[in-house]
């Protein structure tokens, strides 16, 4: 089953939730999907399309658009294609469905998207920051808009 | 992040208010009389073919601290060995960026470590914030909290300079200007 | 894990500072006598937040960031970062620029997995295997400081070729240093396989089995020894991995002791990828004709888009997603690295084992905690 | 029993001859420490110490030095009593030992004098007996110091301690029954042709290796085990509390080698035309005596350096169903021979 099947088998599965899709080249797809169905995605994703690794799982800031896209790559044992899947959240209340129950590495790639951009999982058996301190929550370093980044505390700045 | 207040262990106020008669003493009587003798040049040789590292390896720098304490390097030649637990170790090596998570345990390591104990601080991170001066995460200028006796720039440095970092503050122990201790 | 500890239970804090592992991790494993009931792994102890560094250095700036990710493979993350770029801006590098860049990879490998399995040695109690492997490393050390400059953070490559040519008589010193190397390895080897302590503390030790490694996601040697042939440099060729002759090295027993023979198989293999490239390598450029790039790369604006480079680092799949959006700098840089899942995969792992042995799972996992925090 | 001469009786003297002793066997750790620093260089293809003195030998002259000198820290939630009070039951343990093993003996006109503190008929109990209390020592350093690592440490000690003294033990027992004797003087005597390790290899074997688990050395550190638990035991001890449980297990690495030579590798014995002589009989056998002490220390530490550490349960296992059934095969073989009257 080469790229292209594959985006079709996922679109004819899901018409609707899935747009946006494409081949960007062989071994690489990308699609967008409605934020509340990416449980369900990545189940069907797992059994039946083999994509079985969770590469990787994170969040890009759009503040003009006023958005958070959370991403998952997902790749395969099996095969040599790799999936992007996006799901685009208010940037005001980002919350999707947690996908840890499908792909058990999800877990700390969750957490660090939540404590980093401050995007809800619901259903996330954990949530807890990882990387930060406690007291550092609510600050969401990574979102475009934080104001302590040029940390300017280091005495001999250049 | 608690504010560490400096330690003073020079008592020689309270020797000043004498009493006709009495004779007065401190608990460090024996050291100030140590301090007018030779015995503190011979403490001082013993103390500087001896310094024992903690090894806490933080970064990039910790690697090359890994390699200086093992073959080819080989600091046992000077005497200078790792010791994993900081209640048996003189000298704390602050070997990459300190982040705001860590530093607590690391002034708890410090804490730990016995009297006299000296530091010092290996890599650009240790010493400015290195390529991270501008993160959210770490915390700038450690040395205002540790004192440092000797700076160990690079990114990270060889372990040549470490050996040669280790061999300054044996020169230092030797001339009493460390911070260490006090003379 | 916190809430109900047993009568004859305790909790153990392992860590931030502690020997397991280079570099500050924190195990809290709750024990019953000396087996391990329950235990959590936390992280974060050297977070300084590469992410967002990248997104406010440029192009260039952010090859010196990148180096500093996981520092025992400085140069498979370059490869990954300038791999990105190159296919954002679609830069052709040339052969023997490529060429350099599989043999620096292929030492630094070689030394990741000297420095792992010496460290791994020492935790079994073995300080003395330690101190062997770090005295060829050293050599290998050289090696590759006579053509990057340094020894852990290189800075080495360059968007469509590398800093340097190889200095001349390097395939003689390469030689050389394999030659020992390779006598070494056999050693080793016999020792790991001979000595009846080091096999009963690690066979059966630790085992994971192919269906649980796939489904936690775990990769590179500790997936290999479970019997699954996945390697990026055979399932998604990057450079000239596709014109060399090399084998995916695996076992099936997925315990400590078959972590280990596949490092040591893989590092003979990265041994006869490089004497394959030294002999083939063109003469040529090493950097493109006819382009603005060199030595000294320009301030570089990168066509908006969105691309995932994934390269094979000694622990396993090394992955960068890099959004640009037109300027010169990132818009999001994305870091994949290849411990995360490993050292998540931890706890389940450390379920009922001995004390003793968390040292000897954490340690074969060969893991590199500052690119699990960044 | 031999003659004593008069002299020696006096409680001056007497009290001299134990500080020369006491000194000697300081002495005597710090080159065992120096050696072993040295040899584990060498094994581990580096240099070791070499700057201070020729060969480094001042090196534990300033290790001591520092050690003294380094600030004496009580943690806030030790047991303050045993945290100072057990570092001297763990060095009196090893001191009580050295009461009753001979480091020696002098040889004049064919009468064999011992260098010993005292001359019990049961010394070699005695021994046993008393170096079981290290444990006991290492227990209180553990307990005290209200750290989790040394907690764990010491449940290891005593775990692998009980395993090992049985073998050990029965050991003893076959080397007592063909000697005849429970004084240690004797069962040197006793092997005056032929060592004991050539009538019983089993015994040998078992012996050396309850011994080293005994005394901790590497396969055995599972007290220590430096990657695991930090430092094991002696973790929260800084200075010279520090270093009283470092020397206390050098000087227990000397005094193990003793008593190997002592039991098996036949003590001082000599052929009688080599001690004629007035001269060479009070130099030769505490020399050769002392040459076979330190071949044995050498064994054990190259044996540190050149093996993994065994995990605890293995060493539990190693003692109950591998040592504890070899040992009582040589008890019965001792039996055996001892009935037919070899």
């Amino acid at each position: 089953m080469d790229a292209k099947a594959m985006i079709d088998s996922l679109s004819s599965q899901f018409t609707g939730v899935i747009y946006d899709a494409q081949v960007e080249s062989d071994i690489r797809i990308l699609a967008k999907v409605k934020p509340e169905s990416v449980k369900d995605i990545c189940q069907y994703l797992k059994e039946k399309l083999s994509f079985g690794h969770l590469c990787c799982e994170f969040g890009v800031d759009y503040p003009e658009r006023n958005e958070i896209e959370v991403v998952y790559v997902i790749g395969s044992y099996e095969h040599p294609v790799v999936l992007t899947l996006k799901a685009i959240l208010p940037r005001d209340d980002p919350e999707v469905e947690s996908v840890v129950p499908v792909y058990w590495n999800a877990n700390w790639y969750e957490r660090e998207t939540y404590e980093l951009f401050g995007v809800k999982y619901l259903d996330h058996p954990d949530l807890r920051p990882l990387v930060l301190p406690q007291d550092m929550l609510g600050e969401w370093p990574l979102r475009k808009d934080y104001k302590g980044f040029p940390n300017k505390t280091a005495r001999n700045l250049v | 992040m608690a504010e560490v207040e400096p330690v003073s262990t020079n008592n020689k106020d309270d020797m000043q208010e004498e009493i006709p008669g009495v004779m007065t003493t401190s608990t460090s009587a024996i050291s100030d009389f140590l301090k007018k003798t030779k015995a503190q040049d011979i403490i001082n040789w013993g103390r500087k073919n001896s310094l024992w590292f903690t090894v806490n390896a933080m970064g990039c720098c910790g690697v090359e601290l890994l390699s200086t304490g093992m073959a080819h390097y080989d600091t046992d030649r000077f005497g200078i060995i790792p010791r994993n637990s900081p209640r048996h170790a003189d000298v704390l090596i602050i070997s990459g960026y300190v982040t705001k998570k860590y530093f607590p345990a690391l002034k708890r390591i410090w804490d730990q470590m016995p009297a006299p104990k000296w530091v010092i601080a290996y890599g650009d991170c240790a010493i400015s914030g290195g390529p991270f001066y501008e993160s959210y995460s770490t915390r700038q200028n450690v040395d205002e909290v540790f004192p440092v006796d000797i700076y160990v720039p690079g990114c990270p440095p060889r372990c040549e300079a470490l050996i040669q970092a280790f061999y300054e503050l044996q020169k230092k122990i030797v001339a009493k200007k460390d911070k260490g201790t006090d003379y | 894990m916190y809430d109900e500890v047993g009568p004859s239970e305790m909790i153990v804090h392992l860590g931030p500072q502690h020997p397991m592992l280079p570099g500050p991790f924190r195990l809290n494993a709750k024990l019953r006598g000396e087996t391990v009931v329950d235990s959590e792994v936390e992280m974060g102890w050297i977070h300084k937040g590469i992410e967002k560094i990248l997104e406010n250095k440029t192009y260039l700036q952010g090859i010196t960031i990148v180096d500093r990710i996981c520092y025992l493979a400085a140069l498979t993350n370059e490869e990954a970062y300038v791999g990105c770029v190159e296919k954002l801006a679609g830069i052709e590098v040339p052969e023997r620029a490529q060429y350099i860049r599989v043999i620096m990879e292929e030492l630094s490998r070689i030394q990741s997995h000297l420095l792992g399995m010496g460290e791994y040695a020492s935790f079994v109690g073995f300080v003395s295997m330690f101190m062997y492997t770090i005295k060829e490393r050293e050599d290998l050390m050289s090696v590759i400081d006579s053509v990057t400059g340094a020894r852990i953070t290189h800075s080495f490559l360059r968007f469509g070729g590398v800093k340097d040519d190889l200095p001349e008589g390097f395939k003689e010193d390469v030689k050389y240093v394999f030659g020992n190397l390779r006598k070494a390895i056999d050693n080793y080897e016999e020792l790991f396989s001979t000595d009846s302590i080091y096999k009963a503390r690690t066979v059966g030790i630790g085992t994971l089995t192919a269906e649980v490694a796939k489904d936690i996601g775990v990769s590179g040697p500790p997936l290999r020894a479970t019997g699954v042939a996945f390697d990026i440099r055979k399932d998604e060729p990057y450079l000239v991995y596709k014109d060399l002759d090399f084998k995916v090295c695996t076992q099936t027993a997925g315990d400590v002791f078959a972590r280990v023979q596949v490092r040591l198989d893989e590092m003979r293999e990265s041994m006869y990828i490089v004497e394959q490239c030294l002999d083939q390598i063109p003469s040529g450029p090493i950097f493109p004709e006819g382009t603005a790039y060199g030595r000294r790369s320009p301030v570089m604006r990168i066509p908006a888009g969105e691309v995932f480079h994934r390269v094979e680092d000694p622990r396993g799949e090394m992955g960068f997603y890099m959004v640009s959006d037109g300027s010169d700098k990132p818009y999001r840089v994305k870091i994949r690295g290849p411990v995360y899942p490993t050292l998540q995969a931890l706890p389940p792992l450390l379920k009922g084992v001995p004390v003793a042995d968390i040292v000897a799972i954490a340690g074969s996992m060969d893991t590199c905690t500052s690119e699990v925090d960044r | 029993m031999m003659e004593i001469p008069e002299i020696l009786f006096n409680p001056w003297i007497r009290g001299i001859l134990g500080l020369c002793l006491m000194g000697a066997i300081f002495m005597g750790a710090m080159i065992a420490v120096w050696f072993e620093r040295k040899l584990s260089a060498d094994i581990q293809q580096r240099h070791g110490p070499n700057r201070v003195g020729p060969h480094g030998i001042f090196q534990l002259v300033a290790d001591a030095i520092k050690l003294f000198t380094k600030e004496d820290i009580i943690p806030a939630n030790a047991d303050k009593f045993l945290f100072v009070f057990a570092p001297i039951v763990l060095m009196g343990s090893v001191f009580l030992m050295l009461v009753a093993i001979p480091f020696g003996a002098v040889i004049i006109n064919g009468n064999t004098y011992p260098i010993a503190a005292t001359d019990m008929d049961i010394s070699i109990l005695y021994i046993e007996a008393v170096s079981a209390v290290s444990v006991i020592g290492i227990f209180m350093i553990a307990y005290s110091s209200n750290n989790k690592y040394s907690l764990l440490g010491a449940f290891r000690n005593f775990a692998r301690m009980i395993g090992y003294e049985v073998p050990l033990g029965i050991c003893i027992v076959s080397v007592a029954i063909m000697a005849g004797s429970l004084n240690i003087v004797d069962i040197a005597q006793a092997q005056s042709p032929l060592w004991f390790i050539i009538m019983q290899p089993l015994g040998f074997f078992v012996f050396f290796i309850a011994l080293m688990a005994d005394m901790g050395r590497l396969p055995f550190d599972q007290n220590e085990s430096e990657e695991e638990l930090i430092a094991g035991w002696i973790t929260e001890y800084t200075g010279m509390r520090f270093g009283l449980g470092f020397f206390a297990e050098y000087i227990h690495l000397i005094l193990g080698s003793m008593l190997v030579v002592l039991l098996f590798l036949g003590g001082w014995n000599l052929p009688e035309m080599l001690t004629s002589n007035m001269l060479l009989g009070i130099i030769l056998p505490t020399a050769f005596f002392l040459g076979k002490v330190a071949i044995v220390m050498l064994a054990i530490i190259m044996i540190r350096w050149a093996v993994p550490r065994f995990r605890i349960d293995q060493v539990v296992d190693l003692s109950w169903k591998r040592l504890l059934p070899l040992s009582l095969l040589n008890l019965g073989w001792v039996i055996l021979l001892a009935l037919l009257g070899v």
